[in-house]
């Protein structure tokens, strides 16, 4: 179902940009046709994002040209990118905390009445006109900040819908979504391709591509690696044409049978909040529980609750059999317990710090000699473990705020690697990540649960829990409706316990 | 910053008139003033008495009318040391032009604005346009005002205004002070333009995060340069208001003002970090000092225990007030 | 019939981290305490506003006799009247206020400047460089610096080489002098506004070694316990008498109040105390 | 996919000393210290003689002391408004000591420090641990701790300090004055803890991304508080240095001191929005704020002017230097 021969709506002719100590992109060449969705791949920091913000006018290319509808434009800036009919929904999100949906659509361009005052009512209108026709429901009177992540994104949609956009850029958009939200983003992505609207998609998720897009453009290392159209391609030829070989993106072989040395981490009651539920759960040496569920369903929260970043109400927490007090993360780190967090940028990094005081940061103890840290021994653990995760960067010396998003995760990840925690929680730890990184990810984390730790995943990928975990955990509603293991690990029962909260 | 919270809560449902005045920030602040000022109708004669409410609101309005602009620039992210300079340099200013040119306050008063709005204009563009941290331009600001003051006075204070002018220091109309009038009016507006005109959203939203409002294709250098020029007119204003109250122009005065209007800002709620708080706390803040002032006087309290019972209130407030905050 | 109230004494300071006011705070506790008044103080820390409203305060407390050391002379001229028109008395001490102020109680400070520079110049020889640590801007300050030029003009051979601030307190005055002597060799004296700053300047001479002497004003305990160290650079101070300016104000206050006619301006002498005098010398 | 193969850019190059001095944040700062200098050479007869460069190190030294605690909290994304209070309080405080209860500096000393501490723990405690904003609760314990120094004192200086304690502000040792050696102990100390130390590493990190830090395991409320202490600590060590040097206990001292050491700070190249900067810039700092004050001084400009050109020169060198602190 590719599009007719449309007319061209966007065409870029050589685009390259540099930055200090990399060159990010070199003769870019892309063109877009009107009512197209264009697949725009490439692995963690081929360039993705910089070239869509040099569309948008955020950055300046060193050279190259940018056409809309044939003339060439020059844009200094967002704002002139938007007036040439551009939308972009940014990777990192670009909402602002204490106003809430509507004001975050409408910033920049409210609507005033004659006294100059904000129309808060039109607005307001054609905000819940805009989330009418996107089928969500939104409450438009809390600070966004109050809205699930999901929520926020669909505000970001409704953002740069609402600006009319004819070529709309959609930079990682499903990271944060369920498979669920995402379909429905796919049911929009049609509508508004219907109408003529251009697309540009840009995934780590193939299958997605394949769903909802028309075309594909793939970038390796800055520069261009090949089109294709949807119909005449398959996974395997764009996985080889962005990482520039053959891989094997299959998950590790689970152990057989499934691991189930002595209990590391036993959770018999934890209860968040007073009247909340109650839930229990147990973690193994060895093995990988996942746990499961849709956006919103306590996941994180369970998590972060039991090691003690966040207060709750009530728990019993058991470490290799004895009771220990968490009641803050150091007190999880002393005991074992570390946490990859879902948000890299605002909850794992300090992005002004080079890669290396990233890595180190909460095992300087390892390399301390007379109190102070060495430097020598610092650095070369951290190369090494940069190495391991496949960091692209040009040193360990370099600000991670450089970083490509996928980067920036794996610098995280190179973190707890290096920490001699038996107890990791990897919260959504592929988000953003590219299929060859993804690759090594899971054969990481089934190196570590072969050193015998023991690792507790939580994602919202399903193919990723079905392929990597020993036994599921299926949140809803805030509850552990159901923990599956063997066969019964298959997309059909997790969705089935995840949607209908087990009371089937 | 990321604008994602990402533990988020569920949405909070909107609520009455109670609902929402509790979910506000000014609506701790409204607490603490209420229950200071209860003590001090216990522990004093007088405390409630029309002359002394007009009193306590008198001498708040000067640090209130400059906690106005200073809540504009804290709410996006920044700060303005420079005020309590140029409550001095306006004040004198307009002073000189009385006095020693005879211009009419008509005149010599909005040349005495202009300077302040100058300042400001100077600070907004070092801050906006030059990317030079608020603190240290207004800090660098704050020397070069007092200094200007101080030599255009020659150090010594300039009397001798004329009787309208002192009007607007000691004047009363409709029973109630001058100052405590402009204090108002000046809240009306600034209330107006900053939860009714886009003007305001868009000093949250740079508070909130500057980056994504600067995606959003709002100007933000350009309404940064006019958060500053707002504190250096409101500054301006305490100053002639402060000029007229003491009936001549000095130029020493203000040491220290910017700090007493920091505290008002932030004892009304609004968030040190920028994005977040409400105008109408800031008068609350500016009250809940004026009060503790006045209140600790009437009692009689020694003047060095003041400044502990003052710290100690100011600790005990925030405290209060700071789960409200997150 | 209620109980006569007792009698309420306010006054209103410019500061109160300077020895001088503080011994006048002591000693209108004591006065006050002899005649059974009850009292009010306030510190102004040298902000008319401030001070302002602490006359306003004072004014809804309802005290009868309003002691008023003003910060800055015009800039309090509201709150005179103010009290005035609220019935009070008022009486201005160690600075005068414009307004109707019903007296004022101060030193001659005009003569303190002068005593101690002529005192000065004449310890130096009459002739080499002076430096002048001056202070807040307020008449007796300005008169003091005014008497001191007047007598040090009479010595050709003088030259007033550098007026810097010295704020009236030692840590600010410490730094200054250390520029002064640094930027002027030669110096042969300095005359400081008040013995908060003399004692910084002192710090800066001994410090430095030179042979520069130093005159000021107050008469403050350190500064006369400083003066009696054998060979100390400090010379001489023209003491002020805060304690008698406080009693000489409540008295003129209480006429006031039972219907007298007050004299307008109650100077206080002032006298010249140099190490010998030192020697017996107290507030 | 390796650490640096990817991208034909090689590494960074540690480069030479001037490479790497050139890439520190000190760089600009140091710089502008060298023009400044270099003018008042010029500009003055006697600025480079060994007397008149101690006299200015000598100056500058309670300032930078300051600035040492004040780099620290800046650094964590905090700030410290109580350490001009603190200095009146540690110093009238050991005096106290010394002069009523004739203890030995030995003793008195240790005592004023620890005061310095303990109003450090509790600003740290309300940040850390409270999570009140810093900027309020030290503006409250400025407050407080003054009112307690007034308290204590009685509004008098404590004078009759033993030789022994004046030699901490006006001996020499090795033909350098006291206060210097302290001062540069104090930033030997400082350098080692913040460049070298783990506790430097976090203090970076918590102005970095305090979430963050957090979430990894560092006991990031812990960190807070030893900042605060740290910072009440050399306050304390300055309020020492200044009661030695005046030889006397001021209730009254320090006023406005947060403000230079803020400017120190700042001028020296840290950001103050925290997680970027060094301590060898704030020394640079506030050497360049004592060559100003001793310059001007020297030239014999107006003490009005002074404050316009010191206002003007702050700026320009933050004008100068904010390209760095990208
Ligand atoms: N502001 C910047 N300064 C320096 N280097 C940068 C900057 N932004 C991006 N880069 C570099 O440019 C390259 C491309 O990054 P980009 O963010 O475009 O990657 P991407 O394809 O979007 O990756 P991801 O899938 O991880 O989001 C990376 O090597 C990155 O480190
Ligand atoms: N879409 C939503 N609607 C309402 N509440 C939500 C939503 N998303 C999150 N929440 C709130 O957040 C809590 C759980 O969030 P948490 O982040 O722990 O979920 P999660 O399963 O980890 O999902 P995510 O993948 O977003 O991290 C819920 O109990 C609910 O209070
Ligand atoms: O007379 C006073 C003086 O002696 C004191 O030390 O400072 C202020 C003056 O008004
Ligand atoms: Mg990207
Ligand atoms: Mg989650």
């Amino acid at each position: 179902m590719t599009s007719a021969e449309g007319e061209e709506m966007l065409r870029l002719e050589g685009v390259s940009k540099r930055f200090p100590g990399v060159k990010a992109l070199s003769g870019i060449d892309l063109s877009i046709r009107k009512g197209e969705v264009h697949a725009l791949l490439g692995e963690n920091g081929a360039g993705k994002s910089t070239l869509m913000k040099i569309l948008g006018g955020i950055y300046q290319a060193d050279e190259g040209r940018i056409f809309i509808e044939g003339s060439e434009r020059k844009f200094a800036g967002y704002n002139d990118a938007i007036a040439a009919g551009i939308g972009i929904i940014f990777q990192e999100f670009s909402l602002i905390p204490h106003l809430n949906a509507v004001e975050n659509i409408f910033l920049g361009r409210y609507l005033t009445n004659r006294f100059g005052l904000m129309d808060k009512a039109a607005m307001k209108r054609s905000t819940e006109q805009i989330f009418d026709e996107l089928g969500v429901q939104i409450d438009l009177d809390v600070p966004i900040c109050r809205l699930s992540v999901a929520q926020q994104q669909f505000v970001e949609i409704g953002k740069a819908l609402s600006l009319k956009a004819r070529l709309l850029v959609l930079d990682e958009p499903t990271a944060t979504l369920t498979p669920n939200e995402a379909g429905h983003l796919f049911k929009i992505m049609r509508e508004l391709r219907a109408k003529g609207v251009a697309m540009i998609f840009i995934s780590h998720h193939l299958d997605e591509i394949f769903e909802v897009c028309d075309r594909i453009s793939v970038l390796r290392d800055g520069a261009n690696a090949g089109h294709a159209d949807v119909g005449a391609t398959d996974v395997d030829a764009l996985v080889e044409m962005m990482v520039g070989r053959r891989i094997e993106h299959n998950f590790p072989p689970k152990p057989q049978p499934a691991p189930r040395g002595r209990k590391v981490l036993e959770v018999p009651e934890i209860q968040l909040a007073k009247g909340g539920p109650v839930n229990s759960f147990t973690l193994h040496e060895g093995e990988i529980l996942g746990f499961a569920g849709l956006v919103g369903s306590g996941r994180t929260e369970l998590a972060l609750g039991m090691m003690g970043a966040d207060r709750v109400h009530r728990k019993t927490v058991l470490r290799n059999g004895k009771p220990v007090r968490l009641n803050d993360p150091t007190e999880a780190l002393a005991n074992g317990i570390g946490l990859l967090p879902e948000s890299r940028k605002v909850e794992g990094l300090i992005t002004d710090f080079t890669v290396r005081f990233n890595i180190s940061m909460n095992n300087l103890g390892k390399h301390k000699s007379a109190g102070l840290v060495s430097q020598k021994s610092e650095k070369q653990s951290a190369n090494e473990l940069a190495r391991r995760v496949g960091v692209k960067a040009p040193s360990i010396e370099t600000r991670v705020a450089t970083l490509s998003g996928g980067n920036q995760q794996k610098v995280v990840i190179a973190r707890w690697l290096g920490h001699a925690s038996e107890v990791l929680i990897f919260d959504e730890p592929t988000r953003g990540i590219d299929v060859g990184a993804k690759a090594e990810i899971y054969s990481l984390m089934r190196e570590l649960t072969r050193q015998g730790k023991a690792i507790v995943m939580i994602s919202s990928e399903l193919p990723e829990i079905v392929g990597m975990c020993d036994r599921v955990a299926v949140f809803s509603g805030g509850s552990i409706v159901a923990t599956l293991e063997g066969d019964s690990i298959n997309s059909g029962d997790i969705m089935r316990h995840a949607t209908t909260g087990g009371s089937q | 910053m990321n604008a994602t919270a990402s533990h988020p809560t569920p949405p909070v449902p909107s609520g009455g008139f109670f609902t929402q005045l509790r979910r506000s920030t000014a609506f701790l602040p409204l607490v603490g003033l209420v229950a200071i000022s209860v003590f001090m109708i216990v522990a004093t004669d007088n405390f409630l008495s029309w002359g002394n409410l007009q009193n306590i609101a008198l001498q708040s309005s000067i640090n209130a009318i400059i906690a106005v602009g200073m809540t504009a620039a804290i709410l996006t992210g920044g700060i303005d040391l420079s005020v309590g300079a140029v409550v001095a340099l306006s004040g004198t200013l307009a002073s000189g032009m009385m006095v020693q040119f005879g211009l009419p306050p008509m005149l010599a008063v909005p040349l005495g604005l202009a300077v302040g709005v100058v300042i400001g204009l100077f600070n907004g563009y070092c801050v906006a346009y030059l990317r030079m941290p608020p603190i240290i331009v207004t800090l660098a600001t704050m020397g070069i005002a007092r200094g200007i003051a101080l030599i255009y006075t020659g150090g010594y204070p300039i009397d001798g205004l004329p009787e309208s002018f002192a009007f607007l220091g000691g004047g009363v109309l409709a029973g109630i002070k001058v100052p405590i009038l402009i204090m108002l009016a000046t809240y009306l507006v600034a209330y107006v333009l900053l939860n009714m005109a886009p003007f305001g959203r868009y000093v949250y939203a740079i508070g909130g995060n500057e980056e994504a409002t600067r995606l959003s294709g709002v100007r933000v250098s350009r309404y940064k340069l006019l958060v500053y020029a707002l504190s250096g007119l409101t500054a301006a204003i305490a100053g002639i208001v402060q000029a007229a109250r003491v009936t001549s122009g000095q130029p020493g005065v203000g040491v220290g003002f910017e700090l007493d209007a920091i505290a008002a800002v932030v004892m009304g709620g609004t968030s040190i970090a920028g994005g977040r708080g409400a105008i109408v706390g800031t008068l609350v803040g500016a009250l809940l000092l004026g009060v503790l002032n006045n209140g600790l006087n009437m009692i009689g309290v020694s003047p060095y225990l003041q400044l502990i019972i003052k710290g100690g209130i100011v600790l005990l407030a925030i405290f209060i007030s700071r789960e409200a905050k997150r | 019939q209620a109980p006569k109230q007792p009698l309420r004494i306010g006054m209103t300071f410019q500061e109160l981290n300077n020895p001088y006011f503080v011994t006048m705070k002591q000693a209108l506790e004591e006065a006050a305490a002899s005649i059974g008044a009850t009292v009010v103080t306030t510190d102004a820390r040298h902000d008319v506003a401030k001070q302002i409203g602490d006359v306003e305060d004072m004014i809804q407390k309802k005290v009868d006799i309003l002691l008023l050391n003003p910060t800055d002379s015009t800039g309090v001229q509201s709150a005179v009247r103010s009290a005035k028109k609220a019935g009070l008395v008022v009486v201005a001490v160690d600075a005068n206020a414009q307004g109707p102020v019903d007296s004022f109680v101060g030193s001659k400070n005009t003569d303190a400047g002068r005593l101690a520079c002529e005192y000065l110049a004449k310890s130096i020889g009459e002739k080499g460089d002076v430096a002048i640590l001056d202070g807040i801007p307020v008449v007796p300050i300005l008169e003091r610096v005014k008497g001191c030029r007047e007598a040090l003009a009479k010595y050709p051979g003088i030259k007033v080489v550098s007026t810097q601030n010295g704020k009236q307190e030692r840590a600010t005055a410490l730094t200054v002098t250390e520029n002064i002597l640094q930027a002027n060799k030669d110096l042969k004296g300095i005359f400081s506004v008040n013995d908060g700053g003399s004692m910084g300047a002192l710090a800066a001479i001994d410090a430095s070694g030179k042979d520069v002497k130093l005159a000021s004003v107050d008469g403050a305990p350190e500064a006369i316990k400083a003066m009696q160290k054998p060979g100390s650079k400090f010379i001489a101070t023209t003491a002020q008498y805060p304690r008698d300016q406080i009693r000489l104000a409540i008295g003129i206050a209480l006429a006031k109040k039972w219907g007298a006619n007050v004299p307008a301006a109650v100077p206080v002498d002032v006298k010249l105390i140099d190490a010998e005098g030192a020697k017996t010398f107290t507030w």
